[in-house]
């Protein structure tokens, strides 16, 4: 495992609110390698963007962070980005240099009163030079490189002056300015038309080839996750249920959620008018959740006074595929859970 | 094609929004929102709308239902009563008399439905306006919402102890409250998790089988539309420039835009990740048109002659219809399976 | 996937509240949660009884006038007598003054040989409660020759907290008369306003504008100088508070037409109109109840300025004239620095203003934040 | 571009007239006229009123001619050769009258704003940041009290503090020694040593109010996406704060200026009273009194110039501070 770039061990992001204790991302595990796209799906409220600004340590202030977050630089030692201080220089140093960031909304990511040219030769000024004439040669680079047509008009130009995937072209320019080892999208195609988002996500395979950077994905849009990515995890209540392979998750889904999900969305070109696969009940709120599986409640495959006890971990099920659930044997050895299964029929 | 099942006509529907200008505020230009545009919908038929953000298909949704004033064209329904009437000539009083016979599923279910009203007065509105009150009221709104799949016992609760599925059906069942013949559902799960879209569309559909419902079916996902629809209308800049049976469109397309907005679709099937068409550029501002064929700018077949002369829609197969000037001599890629 | 703040986004706050409570109940449980403001309500309510029947909680007249004690001090209360006994019923020293005559200064001193105790329910000036019950009982006060002056005296002789309570009602109810007025014009303006808009809604904007680009205090000036002199005090007190209504209407209606023109794009009024509903039937089920609870923060919020306005004027001269007693004219016997310097307490009418003022505040600020009660989760 | 402002000028044109109709209305409208006021004192104080004289100034001031004549002869000399008229009560030209004390009445309100936005943003910064701490409360609850406090009890509390423990009488704008002088550098001087006690007196509703706005502005941009990008970037908090929140906020603060002027004019006129400063507010209280009308209309008129000046002037500021204002306005 050289060629780790960033891994992530049992992190924990807990809001403590008014209501109750927001479990928004659960101890969940998973590695990125060096030049890997890894795209992590998940319906809203399952904690996928909270993951991610945990990672860069942009979570508010009051969320109780734990776990590790380990990142291994080009060159020095690793660093557990957990550990360290949430406004210090290390971390600034990651932030936009070694690790990169582009947001959904592109309108409200930029600030309205400042240049295109300002906000992304500011990155650059922090990270790679001082000089303004070079930093700003850099930013027009990058603006054509990202498609943009007459780049260095473009610079002086304000957010509104520009469309929607025009905006997110120049966000993509922005954050790839200081050439980092790692791009974390976070749905940044959601609010584009579907022929804009087919020409950013082109742009974005295609720069990927160009910098070789690893590439975390998030989104919602099962479609653009089997386009974009190589692995995948699947989140559900603040937890990973299921990683392994794009393949794998789309023909041999282990996880009764994954599989669930996958036959409920309607796929273009098999038209039939019969009735989709759905999912019965509704998201929960991960606010002071029971114990036991997140998906207990609408799973069809589920085992009363087992699921509903214990949390299933995410244990190897096949090679290279991990899932969290009961149906596998590995998963209840590793859970530990088989005298607790007679308890629960003993109850019954 | 005139058949006598139609239950709306729409002809030559247009809807500009003026631009206003300088010291006297001049009109100097239209925003061509809706452009000239006219289809038929029949009992029982859903008829899906597709297009990208801007292309009208929202505002035309609202301008069949008078919820604005088109500028021009006619909006034909047939009533309950089997009249004809044209909604865009009828005063506040009429028009008030004929909206049960229409309705609209809107796209959000948080800011449709009143935080202030209980589910039973927000499902009920409709037949409270139509002078249902009291028991009558109840048992009919309760006949509802076990329809849609409520819980009756719940009908005093307000809309902020459900979830956005739950508020979709409550929506859903004031739209059916007063039986109407026509119902637009405007992106009606576009705003719902992944998980629970299935749900609603189900629900949709077989509402729509049992209750012999005729629905325009407006959304922007081509995947959703291809599966409730029976034709497709895809809109481009204000007019709608192919209309087709749902299995013709996506499998055999005769207009570029709809090969090339088919192809950026992404397919849930890493199987399936053939070389996408890439459009260059981006939707054209309906302030600001292009000549010609809007979408010459960004076409890769387009020539000369698409810079300046208009397309009209026309019927180049039986039953579908097309603005390209090529269109039969293009050999364009729908959607292989 | 909308885009929402981030917390937001994990739990939307209508599935947090699986409960079955109106929005009403809501506003008030987030209302009541605001301990400050709820505090504030409840002194407020006491404030207005307290004013509404001010003969009674007051010990002498507005007007009696006690020559002996012209700018006495506060009658300081004691429970610990001279010998160091201490009595379970308070009391006051009787209260002589003398005449410094290098400086024609009067000082009071406290006889310890005469003592009298406060007593309840006692018989004093007569007067007409609530304007139609004749009686002279009060709720407190010592029994002559004994005086009792909890704020102490004007310049003559009169007890000032007796006054004050009879101010503070002038003043309270000119900004609630004032509101009134106000409330009326700016429902109506901003109604029109934000119901038809198009041309209507310019000019009543252009209106609005040109209002509040005016200086408010000659406005007030200007306004106040048209109260005839020879209006008696009930005529001017109406006057006044038509002034200041005149002036403070336009915030209101700008806080109605914004509201009216963000409720009529709500996806649920839209679904009404399509319904088949009147318009009188979406104006009463729909707009109304949607604004109302945001009506109530800005009249909240407005009564302050009101009482601000009322005293600034009076305190000028301008609004309401002595005899007629209200916090402004009481302020006004404050404005020479050096009687103020030497007999402090006549500022207390000013410290009343500054706790009632606040009081609204924090009040408007908890209605505010509970008017909403799906914004902040 | 140009079109937007000239329509602002016109407009700005259009308000003035209005105001200069209104004020002129409003000061005519209680009964009686200034020639009877003075009539009556006469009377009081055992004069002989001669009725000659009445008429000669009836006459004169043009009293006896309907009010919209009467608004004629004052305000056509007034657009055509800027002459505001005589003032009835000092049987003087208006604008001498006036000139140094409208100087005064827009030194002190400019020196309030600038008090008010000194101190303010700051404070808002502060309690921004550290939402929550003790400092925010403390700031918050002085602001408070700030808000709640009448200007003429401030300004009053003010004078008794001054008079109790520094035994001196503050008030005026000048020393008695400059009083009488004409302007020079050390009698401007002499202004600015004054200047503080007004400024601060006036300023503070101004302060608390700009306070809570600007924090709760903050605190609003602070959960902007924006922000979060700018974070993601490596930038340092503090800086990026500054350039992106705090610069955010500014836009509503300064299109404040323009609720902001009317009520530092306004406190600048009570609690000039009350400090007895030579500003317009006492001229103004008298000229209303006495019914006064050219010298009060003018007086009104040139207050209402000011504010109407400053919003324009925010205005315009708001637009060089604000890109999406200006595109919007362009098109």
């Amino acid at each position: 495992m050289d060629d780790v770039l960033l891994d992530v061990q049992n992190l924990k992001t807990h809001l403590p609110l008014e209501e109750g204790l927001l479990k928004a991302v659960d101890g969940i595990s998973f590695a990125i390698r060096r030049g890997e796209t890894i795209g992590l799906v998940g319906e809203s409220g399952c904690g996928k963007s909270m993951a991610v600004r945990s990672i860069m340590r942009l979570a508010p202030n009051f969320a109780d962070i734990s776990g590790r977050v380990i990142y291994h630089p080009q060159e020095g030692d690793p660093v557990d980005i957990v550990r360290l201080d949430a406004h210090g220089e290390r971390i600034r140093d990651i932030r936009g240099g070694e690790i990169a960031m582009i947001f959904q909304e592109p309108m409200t990511s930029f600030s309205p009163l400042h240049t295109i040219g300002n906000q992304i030769t500011e990155a650059i000024r922090v990270h790679r030079t001082q000089d303004r004439k070079e930093a700003r040669k850099i930013a027009i680079d990058l603006l054509g490189r990202v498609g943009m047509s007459n780049p260095s008009q473009r610079m002086s130009e304000h957010p509104h002056q520009l469309s929607g995937g025009m905006r997110q072209r120049a966000m993509i320019a922005m954050a790839l300015s200081c050439e980092p080892s790692l791009l974390i999208a976070d749905e940044p195609t959601t609010a584009l038309d579907v022929t804009v988002q087919a020409q950013v996500l082109q742009l974005m395979r295609d720069l990927q080839d160009e910098f070789g950077m690893s590439i975390l994905y998030i989104t919602h849009d099962l479609g653009v996750i089997a386009r974009m990515v190589q692995h995948v995890a699947v989140m559900y209540l603040g937890k990973i249920v299921e990683f392994t392979d794009v393949d794998s998750l789309f023909y041999q889904a282990k996880h009764p959620y994954t599989s669930a999900l996958i036959k409920s969305i309607p796929k273009i070109g098999k038209k039939s008018r019969r009735r989709l696969e759905s999912i019965q009940g509704a998201v929960p709120v991960p606010i002071n959740r029971p114990p036991g599986c997140g998906f207990f409640p609408r799973c069809s495959v589920a085992i009363p006074g087992l699921c509903d006890r214990v949390d299933p971990p995410l244990v190897q099920v096949a090679p290279g595929h991990a899932a969290a659930c009961y149906v596998y044997p590995e998963v209840a050895e590793a859970a530990n859970v088989s005298e607790l299964e007679g308890q629960g029929n003993g109850t019954r | 094609m005139e058949r006598d099942d139609v239950i709306l006509r729409v002809k030559s529907l247009k809807k500009y929004f003026p631009i206003e200008k300088g010291l006297l505020r001049r009109t100097v230009g239209h925003v061509k929102a809706v452009d000239d545009v006219s289809f038929e919908i029949s009992k029982g038929e859903v008829l899906g709308l597709v297009g990208e953000s801007g292309c009208g298909k929202t505002t035309l949704g609202r301008c069949i239902l008078r919820a604005i004033d088109p500028t021009s064209g006619q909006v034909i329904l047939r009533t309950h009563e089997d009249d004809t009437v044209d909604i865009t000539r009828l005063d506040k009083k009429q028009l008030r008399a004929l909206r049960k016979e229409m309705q609209l599923v809107f796209q959000d279910p948080f800011s449709s439905l009143s935080p202030r009203m209980t589910v039973l007065d927000i499902i009920g509105e409709p037949l409270w306006a139509q002078g249902v009150r009291g028991k009558a009221l109840e048992s009919q709104v309760k006949e509802l919402a076990s329809l849609v799949g409520l819980n009756t016992g719940h009908l005093n609760r307000y809309p902020n102890a459900f979830s956005g599925g739950q508020r979709q059906r409550i929506g859903i069942a004031r739209a059916l409250a007063t039986n109407p013949n026509l119902i637009v559902a405007d992106e009606p799960v576009s705003a719902l998790d992944v998980s629970i879209q299935a749900q609603i569309l189900n629900l949709l559909q077989d509402l729509q089988e049992k209750l012999g419902l005729t629905y325009l079916f407006i959304a922007h996902d081509l995947s959703v539309v291809e599966h409730i629809a029976d034709r497709v209308a895809v809109m481009y800049v204000g007019k709608i420039i192919e209309l087709a049976e749902t299995e013709k469109l996506y499998l055999t397309p005769q207009h570029p835009y709809t090969e090339a907005l088919l192809s950026a679709v992404p397919k849930p099937d890493p199987r399936l990740q053939e070389a996408q068409i890439i459009l260059s550029g981006e939707v054209a501002n309906p302030a600001d048109p292009p000549s010609g064929c809007y979408f010459h700018p960004r076409c890769k077949y387009a020539e000369d002659r698409c810079k300046q002369e208009t397309p009209a829609l026309r019927e180049v197969l039986p039953g579908h219809y097309v603005s390209c000037h090529f269109a039969e001599e293009l050999e364009l890629e729908g959607v292989s399976l | 996937m909308s885009t929402r703040s981030t917390v937001a986004e994990l739990a939307s706050p209508a599935e947090l509240h699986y409960e079955i409570l109106s929005q009403q109940q809501l506003i008030w449980r987030k209302f009541k949660r605001h301990r400050v403001a709820y505090f504030c309500m409840i002194f407020l309510v006491l404030f207005y009884v307290l004013a509404i029947f001010a003969e009674f909680f007051a010990p002498y007249g507005p007007f009696k006038r006690y020559t002996d004690y012209l700018y006495a001090p506060p009658t300081p209360i004691h429970f610990i007598d001279e010998n160091g006994a201490f009595n379970l019923r308070p009391f006051v020293y009787k209260i002589s003054s003398e005449l410094d005559l290098n400086t024609f200064q009067r000082t009071y001193v406290e006889d310890t040989s005469e003592k009298y105790f406060l007593q309840f329910f006692t018989k004093g000036e007569p007067y007409r409660l609530l304007g139609f019950i004749d009686t002279d009982i009060h709720l407190f006060g010592v029994v002559e020759p004994g005086v009792f002056f909890p704020s102490g005296t004007d310049g003559l002789g009169r007890d000032l907290f007796s006054r004050m309570l009879l101010g503070a009602r002038t003043s309270l109810f000119v900004g609630l008369m004032g509101l009134a007025v106000g409330f009326a014009l700016g429902l109506f303006f901003g109604g029109l306003s934000g119901y038809y808009g198009g041309g209507i809604d310019m000019l009543i904007q252009r209106l609005i504008e040109f209002l509040q680009s005016l200086p408010t205090l000659p406005l007030w000036m200007a306004l106040a100088a048209l109260v005839p002199p020879e209006w008696t005090p009930i005529q001017v007190y109406f006057g006044i508070s038509l002034v200041l209504a005149i002036v403070g209407w336009t915030g209101l209606a700008r806080v109605v037409r914004g509201k009216l023109i963000s409720l009529r794009e709500e996806d649920y009024v839209l679904a009404a109109k399509l319904s088949g509903l009147s318009e009188r039937a979406i104006i009463t089920r729909h707009l109304l109840p949607g604004f109302l609870s945001y009506l109530i923060v800005h009249l909240t919020l407005a009564i302050p300025h009101m009482i601000l306005g009322e005293t600034a004027l009076s305190f000028l001269g301008l609004g309401i004239q002595p005899p007629a007693v209200s916090l402004g004219t009481l302020l006004q016997d404050s404005q020479n620095v050096q009687t103020v310097t030497i007999n402090p307490w006549l500022l207390l009418p000013g410290g009343l203003v500054v706790v009632i003022v606040i009081a609204f505040n924090f009040l408007g600020d908890g209605l505010r934040d509970a008017a909403d009660p799906y914004k902040h989760l | 571009m140009l079109n937007y402002l000239l329509r602002r000028l016109l407009y700005m044109v259009i308000v003035l007239f209005l105001v200069s109709i209104l004020s002129f209305y409003i000061i005519n409208l209680p009964p009686g006229s200034w020639i009877q006021n003075y009539a009556l004192e006469l009377e009081a104080s055992g004069d002989i009123v001669d009725q000659e004289e009445l008429d000669f100034l009836n006459k004169r001031y043009g009293l006896d001619l309907p009010l919209h004549e009467q608004y004629f002869r004052w305000v056509l000399p007034l657009i055509s050769k800027g002459d505001f008229g005589e003032s009835f009560e000092w049987g003087q030209p208006v604008w001498p009258l006036i000139e140094e004390r409208l100087f005064l009445t827009m030194t002190i309100s400019i020196a309030s704003i600038i008090f008010v936005y000194v101190v303010s943003v700051p404070i808002a910064l502060y309690s921004a940041i550290n939402q929550y701490s003790i400092g925010d409360y403390f700031f918050s609850f002085m602001g408070l009290i700030g808000l709640a406090t009448p200007n003429f009890l401030i300004a009053l509390v003010f004078m008794i503090i001054m008079l109790r423990v520094f035994g001196v009488t503050p008030g005026g704008l000048f020393s008695p020694e400059y009083l009488r002088e004409p302007w020079s550098l050390a009698k401007f001087w002499d202004m600015l040593t004054h200047l503080p006690v007004p400024v601060i007196v006036i300023g503070t509703a101004g302060t608390a109010s700009l306070i809570r706005i600007l924090r709760a502005q903050l605190l609003d941009e602070f959960q902007k996406q924006y922000v979060l990008t700018a974070r993601s970037k490596g930038l340092r908090e503090r800086f990026l704060i500054i350039k992106y929140p705090l610069r955010m906020a500014f836009n509503p603060i300064v299109s404040g200026i323009g609720s902001l002027l009317p009520q530092i004019v306004s406190g600048s006129a009570i609690v000039s009273i009350v400090l007895g400063l030579p500003t317009t507010g006492p001229l103004l209280l008298r000229a209303l009194i006495a019914q006064d009308t050219y010298a009060a209309a003018s007086m009104l008129l040139m207050l209402s110039v000011l504010t109407v000046l400053g919003v324009f002037l925010s205005d315009m500021l708001l637009m060089w501070l604000d890109p999406r204002i200006r595109y919007e306005r362009a098109n």
